[in-house]
């Protein structure tokens, strides 16, 4: 354990209050707002980080001050009337009673949000320039809308105190109402709230003015503001120390919570939300440079998932708060586990970008790792051990979802004998991980297998299990997990091509050119494209989809996407492989295209698809027979959180038989992970 | 031999309390370990209790220059003149800087000047081969537990690392039994003042660079034998000059 | 003849006496070179035979075959020859009943004999001296004999070689080798020991009464603590000769079982050869173990400590002043005393502390706290926890005295658990904050007094100025500095374990607690609680309250071991075999616990760093605040 | 920001792809000729071909596509390669402001350049040159000391063999300037400079800067438990790390007319070389020469054995110290320690960002690995792609020759 842990461990006493640690969650946006209100799913949620240890946690990002910034199209709160404030309080009352403090980000989003949600009112903006982001086109925000939302925030403020927050930052990062004022690329206005810095820092002022005068001496307002925009016209790294010192000697705020970038466009969206392909901390120099000028504290976040990383920002100083957002989402309780001396058991997030990839096509924040985030209503983070009886579980198959299932069944006090075929566990996300920056993935497998392990599971790898070997150990419940495998679709010559798990397996080493043919749109391709490329190969990249890497969220897309051009991979969108003939030695691949229904070919080396899997179901189909459920698993039982009937009248010398993950239809490492859980937590 | 350690009245960085300077009492093991028979503290300033805590690491005898405090200089310097004239100290130690005031590390060295002394600075311990009388031999220390050898003449000021090992331990008994002595130094004038403002420290971070994980390419060797690769290696090393030449190396390994 | 002979047999026993009391002489003399201290000798010596029978024998009983042994032994020898003495008077002598009663104690007194011999034969155990030890039962055999033999040949009016010269032959010959064991041996105990008994330097712990703190030291003396014999009390000395060596501390030390260069008989049979100028050779029990090789050399005025003397250092900072020894030694012997004393000469007198002691001394004396840390840090753990400070003038119900385990993460969430039960039931209580300076526990553990009455003397200046009804701590070497120690310095105050609080608030029904269903819990008794404060129930009435199933260790209670982290030894850098804790997890599995329950910052930090696997530590306030289910 | 753009003309390119009127027209992926099309009737198409033939080089050497394709290029369009960086010039300097570098082993380092970031903050805020003293190297050092922010130099001729002599002749030199602040840096050879320097002129020291602007310094005073805040100094150090280094534009270093000054040596104060110490128990964290250990490594005691023979300091990844394999004080990375070594060679080390970060200021790094892709390859100044494992028991024994000769 480093020696700078016990930095973390430092309370921090801002204005009137004392936060009793340095780890801190900032504001987000889940998706969990209903009703424009943080209800029980919302608060339970930041409850569970309170409880886990947190010192902070900040809710509600891009809460909404006037109706002109809706809180709908991310499930956001919106602050605009008195309404939200029986909610804060019962919010607050949550997360204090575990000990914690509770802030939120309150922002008017200017023309970073959407106009044609509930209230159809037109965005506003310093200067009507559009956000390729939100792709809105604002009105010049004339002086009296400058007053009317200066007002709003000044109010909203006042509910969030009358709702018993310990604080709020309003939102400077990210290219919202604040810092299109403050960033000359937006700010094209002649009058006293353009032009110089001064000036273009004004109507930030006024906003915070009109809050400390709205909420008075007893209560924290800070901001959220970029270190460096990263953006050619941009705010510079000067510029915003600028800003941060300014108003810090004005007195202004009580800290500030520092990012690196903007997000004003796919890429830097993905730069500033950096997920696995980047270092760890990118941006913690961008925090310490203003730390280092201004006389507030410093809150950053931005990949700091590690709590060694973590400390040494807290210990060496470049940080006041160490905000560990994503990692929260990965493990709630992360700080008790520090404290305890069990830091190795803490779920380390990975930088999958799951959590937020979903939020940004509407959907709710879920954890690739951790399928107990954002279900703290139904599913426990804390596995306690079952009352009833005690069973023996055989589970085939150590992929993520078996893993998952011997980890939950052995919190729960059964006895657990794991079979994985491979010499290792982890199934399909080994292979995943091998693809160029995807390696970080490796990290789900580490924890799952450890926790496994030391929970006394008997895991037996090497070992193909069969229905045979399955009987001899006389099993209670036997849970299948033996995952998927690859597909090589439907195409005509399907037996010349290879699949990408072929390459990432090592089983194929293609050289020369190469025709990638995806059908599923995920990581799988454009990874295994990058992987080609970076080995040399002329690779084009074909897909029935609009575009490449379709289904990929928006943190990760533009990161598949900057390496593929990057290697110089043609990226063929709307095209369907048909055909695959042998020509010589070479191949030919029949192209056609999804809109005009016109063919090309490709003569090529290889070919390698990518077509998703079919479940490997042989072992279940032996062991179906002679279960009690015929392998069913009871559906009302799964949704209602109880035990399966099958498990729950279960008699000498019978098996019941449930199958979890890929091994039924082939999907992905959440729904393989919340399979295990929510079938198990109930044994 | 005959040593003076200049003491000052210190604070301990975390608690502030009155606490002897880590440096100062390196001094005086420096001056033991340099085999001084005679060993006295000289402060230049009235007496404070605090100081008694430097006879339990080993002064017998403290002398207080009250009235020294308006230019420590001046009057560490008249009382070392004087005492020239009646037996003259051969060595004057004090640690690299005081901790609790300016903190700036010059006080040795104006004393120096003043005295027309060299100054031998951040030594952690005598050499062990010592040169004919008149002249001494130190191990200055360095970073990453290098050493430099400097040879001073003397009379000369001496300036002790905070790396220095040399710490001794800490008897009550002769701290109680220390002899601490008032002196009235002569009227000196006012040194100069710091100007500026005086206020809490607030720490800042030290510079970081941004996180990077590329880098620029170099020289590439694909698949060579293992003695083409281990004599690339050798040639790189030492073209960095991190790998001692051959014959370096094996004449390091004797001394 | 026969009438000769029972008056030559008196006479014998006469002049066994004079012989005794002659060679009790060098001995006083010796003793009377040590220091000079006000005892009351006349009202000791009258105390003896109650603390004998009763203190002594309390100890002796823990082992049962040895009080059999020493009754029978003991009580026939002395009755037997002091009833022969009073033969003197010919009346007696011609009296059969008078023989009779003779004979019976000296018979007796051989069935005791044969026990003495069988504690060393076939095998002598390892905690068993030799030397003269093994021809002792033969010596007293003889003069028993004898003196069966000479009743026997006086009650049936028998005479001749057989019941005349025989015996008294015996006699002479076992006589002067009660002598020799008297003078020279280890049967000086039996004049040592009454002397000890009566002059001993903590009185109030006769009759079941505790003394345990340690004593100031003049801080103006010229010599502090103890360097030479010499300058212990002379009744110390004298308790030196009146150790038996019957190994009991040996058994008890943890130092030893961990072998750690410290054996308190050794030390304490070092310091006595020491003293009679004899060498280190003459002792012939088990070595402090691993001990590096001494002198071996000592008189009264010579260094005793050091590698030209008789005690290597590593003995004295390997001590854990857990006062086990000083707990089974029968003959009340003050061992913590010895070391702290010897240790306070190679503290104050020479600085010869151990490199990770001395740095800890001077944090302590720079920043009145022990690691250097910033005294504002000391609460930092509580920060979530909204704790009142007392500031100067303030007044609460209960000060809340955190002492140096709340630095730590660890035992920072026992004070969280102990701050929410006093919060859940309204206490009125307060900490001191950056105001609370170290108790200065360490500092006097570890011989070095002038910090210690520094830091406590600051302490007590503080706690002046605030008012409150009572002290709690959590940590029971503060407890006992604050309770037993300050009052000596002028500092009196209530203090309370936080376990005694706890119980307090149960029994009174402000704290409802429902059994939980939990594994194996055992109790693992701190040291500075159990022994040196005699509290061993409260705690155990509050597991009972919060845990399904209790278990115990063979050793608890006040015979509990210990965990290894007083004294000083931690931070003595000691050269270490076996881990004291780890000897101590292993005696916690033994007992088939799942959980070890402590109730002090040492034991929680030594027992949680014993590696896995083994029981979970949690402190009782943690257990107590899980079976919370009403206040 | 790269300075490297495309120009694109999607409806040029579209237009260019046109081949022929066969139903399926065909190209050739790998070929290099024109669009072919396939016997199947096809169109066979080699979209990177396509891109190739209309490839030139356009303005500041952007690649540059010629949509109509290149045969129609009129030669006056293809942009003239030109913008050679110009160099700052401070002709009439308003005032000189001194900088005395440490250059050990005659190098400028990180400290050193500093140093000049700090010099050029006081210059550029009125106009003033930034005079390196004690540059003793040849020309070529010219151009790293006007990239470090240089614009003068003065060449010094004493060493610190004799501190002394050292002070005479820089204390003469300054008197010939003067400068408005002369600046040194607080390292060990710096803060002793400094100080001589003080005593020998009689002026104040501003010791260990930590904060520095063009009106205002900021040294912590009171064992670190207060700072004071004033003008700027005449004579000040910097505290390392407290300053960023010069990354503007570079400048020109320009002659300076100043008469040398030769100096006199005193030998009542001498120093001699440095002794370094023993690497194999140095703190991981300020060794200078680490050798690092990874998963391509197994057998360890080979592995020591290499890193006794190259007297460095061992580390490992996390995986190895996961395996316990070596000690954990040994493993490099953000989740480890972080190096600050000179040369860092890495065996069998993958390089996972988080190692990399480990690698923090790392001048020099030597990579064994089989994976020719590897980032620790692309971070190396020598990358050998080949069994670590192989090579390092070779190493030994060459290095074990070499010794035995």
């Amino acid at each position: 354990m480093s020696a700078n842990i016990e930095a973390l461990f430092k309370p921090l006493r801002i204005r009137n209050i004392t936060i009793r640690n340095r780890v801190m969650s900032t504001s987000h946006a889940p998706g969990y707002g209903k009703d424009g209100k943080p209800q029980e799913r919302y608060q339970l949620y930041h409850a569970e980080k309170a409880k886990g240890g947190i010192g902070l946690t900040m809710f509600g990002g891009s809460s909404s001050v006037a109706h002109d910034s809706p809180a709908t199209p991310w499930n956001q709160v919106s602050v605009v009337d008195d309404s939200v404030i029986p909610y804060f309080q019962q919010f607050a009352d949550r997360v204090h009673g575990h000990g914690a403090k509770l802030m939120i980000q309150i922002t008017h989003m200017g023309r970073r949000t959407r106009w044609d949600t509930d209230a159809w009112l037109p965005v506003i903006g310093p200067s009507p320039r559009r956000e390729p982001a939100s792709r809105s086109m604002p009105k010049e925000m004339e002086i009296e809308d400058i007053n009317r939302v200066v007002k709003a925030f000044a109010d909203a403020a006042r509910r969030c105190k009358e709702g018993g927050l310990d604080g709020l930052e309003i939102s400077g990062a990210h290219g919202h109402l604040l810092d299109q004022f403050w960033s000359p690329s937006v700010n094209h206005r002649v009058d006293g709230y353009g032009g110089s810095l001064e000036h273009r820092m004004r109507f930030g002022i006024e906003v915070l003015s009109a809050i400390r005068e709205a909420v008075g001496e007893d209560f924290v307002v800070g901001m959220r503001m970029s270190g460096n925009e990263l953006l050619t016209n941009g705010l510079s790294q000067e510029d915003c120390i600028a800003i941060a010192s300014e108003y810090a000697t004005r007195g202004l705020v009580d800290f500030v919570n520092v990012v690196g970038g903007q997000a004003r466009d796919e890429m830097s969206h993905a730069v500033s939300l950096p997920n696995m392909a980047f270092p760890v901390a990118p941006f913690l120099h961008l925090a310490s440079a203003i730390r280092r000028e201004a006389d507030v504290p410093v809150f950053h976040a931005q990949r700091i998932m590690d709590v060694a990383t973590a400390a040494r920002a807290v210990a060496e100083g470049h940080v006041d708060m160490v905000a560990m957002t994503r990692a929260h989402i990965a493990d709630p309780h992360i700080v008790n586990k520090l404290a305890a001396g069990r830091a190795d058991d803490i779920r380390q997030c990975i930088g999958a970008g799951y959590c937020i990839d979903r939020i940004y096509v509407g959907g709710d924040a879920l954890c690739l790792q951790n399928a107990a985030t954002g279900r703290e209503a139904t599913m426990p983070h804390d596995v306690t051990p079952t009352t009833g009886p005690k069973c023996k579980i055989i589970i085939v198959g150590g992929g993520v979802a078996g893993l998952e299932a011997a980890r939950v069944s052995a919190l729960r006090g059964h006895d657990v004998v794991l079979f994985e075929r491979e010499n290792e566990t982890g199934g399909q996300v080994n292979l995943a991980a091998k693809a160029g920056w995807r390696e970080a993935l490796t990290g789900i497998v580490r924890w799952l297998d450890a926790q496994v392990r030391k929970l006394g599971v008997d895991v037996r790898t090497g070992t193909e299990a069969t229905a045979e070997m399955v009987r001899i150990e006389k099993p209670d419940v036997v849970i299948v997990a033996t995952g998927g495998a690859a597909w090589r679709g439907e195409v005509e010559g399907a037996d010349l091509v290879h699949t990408t798990a072929d390459v990432l397996s090592g089983a194929v080493n293609p050289a020369g050119s190469v025709l990638l043919y995806d059908e599923m749109g995920q990581h799988n391709a454009a990874s295994v494209g990058e992987v080609m490329a970076t080995r040399g190969c002329l690779v084009e990249m074909a897909t029935h989809d609009r575009l490449i890497a379709q289904e990929v969220g928006t943190t990760n897309q533009p990161v598949h996407l900057r390496e593929l051009y990057k290697h110089g991979v043609i990226m063929t969108p709307n095209m369907e492989l048909r055909e695959v003939v042998r020509e010589g030695n070479r191949l030919v691949a029949v192209l056609r295209n999804t809109m005009t229904e016109e063919e090309e070919e490709r003569l090529v080396d290889h070919v390698v698809v990518e077509c998703g899997t079919l479940p490997r179901e042989a072992l279940y189909m032996e062991l179906k027979e002679a279960s009690t459920n015929h392998g069913q698993t009871d559906i009302p039982a799964l949704l209602n959180g109880v035990t399966q009937p099958a498990v729950a009248n279960l008699k000498n010398g019978e098996y019941a038989l449930f199958r979890i993950g890929d091994a039924v239809a082939g999907r992905n490492i959440h729904a393989a992970l919340y399979d295990a859980l929510r079938l198990c937590k109930d044994f | 031999m005959k040593a003076i350690v200049l003491l000052s009245a210190g604070i301990d960085p975390v608690s502030g309390r009155p606490a002897p300077v880590g440096g100062e009492v390196r001094a005086i093991g420096l001056a033991r370990a340099l085999g001084a028979k005679t060993l006295i503290g000289l402060h230049a300033g009235a007496s404070v209790p605090a100081l008694a805590d430097y006879g339990g690491y080993g002064l017998k005898e403290i002398i207080c220059l009250s009235g020294g405090e308006h230019d420590p200089v001046a009057a560490l310097a008249q009382f070392l003149i004087r005492a020239s004239n009646v037996s003259a100290p051969d060595l004057v130690l004090a640690g690299t800087r005081g901790c609790g005031g300016a903190d700036t590390g010059l006080l040795p060295y104006r004393l120096a000047e003043k005295l027309g002394w060299p100054i031998a600075t951040g030594i952690a311990a005598p050499l062990e081969e010592q040169p004919a009388a008149g002249r001494l031999a130190l191990a200055q220390a360095r970073a990453r537990g290098a050493v430099r050898p400097v040879h001073v003449t003397l009379p000369c000021v001496v300036t002790v690392s905070d790396m220095a090992e040399c710490v001794p331990s800490f008897v009550f008994a002769d701290k109680r039994a220390v002899q601490v002595r008032d002196e009235r130094a002569e009227r000196t004038p006012q040194g100069e003042m710091e100007e500026g403002l005086l206020r809490p420290y607030r720490r800042r971070p030290k510079l970081i660079s941004a996180a990077r994980t590329g880098g620029t390419g170099g020289q590439l060797l694909v698949d060579p034998t293992p003695e083409e690769a281990a004599a690339a290696i050798i040639a790189h090393l030492r073209s960095l000059g991190v790998l001692a030449a051959a014959d370096e190396a094996s004449s390091s390994k004797m001394t | 003849m026969r009438q000769r002979s029972g008056a030559i047999a008196a006479g014998l026993v006469w002049g066994l006496g004079a012989a005794l009391a002659l060679s009790a002489v060098p001995m006083v003399r010796r003793w009377r070179k040590g220091q000079a201290k006000p005892v009351d000798m006349v009202r000791g010596l009258a105390a003896v035979p109650k603390r004998y029978l009763v203190d002594v024998h309390h100890a002796v009983e823990r082992r049962p075959g040895a009080a059999r042994m020493h009754a029978l032994v003991a009580g026939g020898t002395l009755a037997g020859t002091t009833l022969l003495a009073a033969g003197i008077v010919s009346a007696f002598r011609n009296n059969r009943f008078y023989w009779a009663s003779v004979g019976v104690f000296f018979t007796t007194a051989i069935a005791g004999t044969w026990l003495v011999r069988k504690r060393r034969s076939p095998q002598k155990p390892s905690y068993l001296s030799g030397g003269k030890f093994l021809w002792l039962p033969y010596a007293l055999g003889a003069w028993n004999v004898g003196g069966s033999l000479l009743a026997l040949g006086q009650i049936v009016g028998a005479g001749g070689v057989l019941f005349s010269a025989v015996p008294l032959f015996l006699m002479l010959v076992g006589g002067a080798g009660i002598v020799v064991q008297v003078a020279r041996g280890p049967m000086r105990h039996a004049f040592s020991g009454v002397t000890w008994l009566a002059a001993h330097s903590r009185p109030e712990r006769f009759g079941g009464g505790r003394s345990t703190e340690l004593r100031p030291l003049d801080l103006a003396a010229p010599m502090l603590g103890a360097m030479v014999p010499s300058d212990f009390g002379w009744n110390i000395l004298a308790s030196f000769d009146a150790c038996i060596e019957c190994g009991r501390c040996e058994q008890h030390c943890p130092a030893f079982a961990a072998g750690q260069r410290l054996n308190p008989k050794a030390l304490v049979q070092g310091l006595a050869l020491a003293a009679r100028g004899e060498e280190a050779s003459a002792y012939t029990g088990s070595p402090a173990p691993h001990a590096p090789p001494v002198a071996g050399k000592g008189s009264l005025s010579s260094p005793v400590i050091g590698v030209d003397g008789m005690i290597h250092p590593d003995t004295l900072w390997a001590c854990t002043t857990c006062r086990a020894c000083v707990e089974q030694c029968p003959m009340m012997i003050e061992h913590v005393d010895t070391i702290v004393d010897l240790r306070r000469a190679q503290t104050l007198m020479l600085g010869e502390v151990r490199p990770g002691a001395a740095e800890a001394l001077r944090h302590l004396r720079e920043s009145a706290e022990s690691g250097g840390r910033p005294l504002s840090a000391r609460a930092d753990g509580l920060a979530g926890e909204n704790v009142p400070v007392l500031e100067e003038g303030g007044e609460t119900d209960v000060l809340l005295w955190l002492g140096e385990g709340a630095y730590e993460l660890r035992y920072a969430r026992t004070l969280r658990a102990l701050v929410k039960l006093l919060n859940m039931t309204g206490v009125n209580f307060a900490i001191l904050g950056e105001a609370e300076l170290d108790c200065g526990d360490l500092a006097r553990r570890l011989g070095d007094e002038a910090t210690f009455q520094m830091l406590a003397g600051e302490v007590i200046d503080t706690l002046g100025r605030r008012r409150f009804k009572r002290i709690v701590t959590a940590d029971p070497h503060a407890l006992n500095v604050l309770r037993n120690e300050y009052p000596a310095l002028g500092g009196t105050w209530e203090v309370l374990h936080h376990t005694a609080l706890l119980d307090e608030l149960v029994s009174a029904g402000r704290l409802k607690l429902d059994a939980r269903t939990l594994p194996p819990v055992a109790y693992h008794d701190p040291c500075y609680l159990a022994r040196y404060n005699g509290e061993t129930d409260a705690p155990r009435r509050l597991l009972a309250a919060c845990c399904s199933q209790t278990v115990e260790m063979e050793r608890h209670g006040r015979q509990a071991m210990c965990c290894g982290g007083g004294g000083g030894n931690p931070v003595s850098d000691v050269d270490v075999v076996e881990r004291i804790p780890d000897l101590r997890m292993q005696q916690a599995a033994q007992s088939g616990a799942a959980i070890v329950a402590v109730a002090c910052p040492g034991c929680t930090a030594m027992l949680e760093g014993v590696p896995e696997p083994r029981a979970e530590v949690k402190d009782i306030a943690e257990l107590v605040l899980d079976a919370v289910v009403a206040v | 920001m790269s300075g490297v753009r495309h120009r694109r003309h999607p409806r040029a390119e579209r237009a260019a792809r046109v081949v022929s009127g066969r139903t399926r027209p065909r190209y050739d992926m790998a070929g290099g000729g024109a669009d072919v099309v396939a016997p199947s009737g096809r169109r066979r198409r080699d979209p990177r071909n396509e891109r190739a033939r209309l490839l030139t080089t356009g303005r500041e050497g952007r690649p540059r596509l010629v949509r109509a394709g290149l045969s129609k290029l009129a030669a006056a369009s293809i942009a003239t390669v030109s913008s050679v960086s110009k160099k700052i010039r401070i002709e009439n300097p308003e005032f000189l402001i001194a900088v005395i570098p440490d250059m050990i082993d005659g190098r400028l380092d990180r400290f050193d350049r500093q140093l000049l970031g700090a010099a050029r903050k006081l210059a550029d805020a009125g106009g003033g040159a930034v005079v390196v003293l004690g540059a003793r190297s040849a020309p070529p050092m010219h151009e790293t000391l006007g990239q470090a922010g240089a614009d003068r130099v003065v060449l010094t001729g004493a060493d610190g063999s004799d501190p002394e002599a050292r002070v005479d002749e820089l204390v003469t030199l300054l008197d010939r300037l003067p400068p408005r602040h002369v600046l040194l840096s607080e390292s060990e050879d710096g803060a002793d400079l400094a100080r001589r320097l003080a005593a020998r002129t009689g002026g104040a020291l501003a010791a260990g800067v930590e904060v520095l602007g063009a009106r205002q310094i900021i040294r912590p005073c009171g064992a670190g438990r207060q700072e004071r805040a004033s003008e700027p100094a005449s004579l000040m150090t910097l505290a390392p790390d407290r300053i960023a280094a010069w990354d503007g534009a570079e400048h020109e270093i320009l002659p300076l007319e100043i008469e040398n000054v030769a100096p006199t040596a005193r030998n009542r104060v001498q120093v001699g070389a440095l002794r370094a110490a023993d690497p194999a128990t140095m703190n991981l964290g300020v060794a200078p020469f680490v050798v690092a250990a990874g998963r391509g490594v197994t057998d360890f005691d080979g592995f020591r054995a290499t890193v006794a023979a190259l007297h460095a300091t061992p580390g490992a990844s996390r995986v190895v110290c996961d395996n316990g394999d070596m000690p954990r004080t040994t493993q490099v990375g953000a989740s480890g320690t972080v190096l600050d070594a000179v040369c860092y060679v890495a065996f069998g080390i993958a390089g996972a960002p988080q190692h990399l970060q480990g690698l923090g200021r790392v001048e020099h790094v030597v990579a064994v690995n089989t994976d020719l892709h590897a980032a620790m390859v692309k971070r190396a100044g020598l990358a050998i792609i080949a069994d670590a494992q192989h090579v390092m028991p070779v190493l030994c024994e060459m290095l074990a020759k070499e010794r035995q000769a």
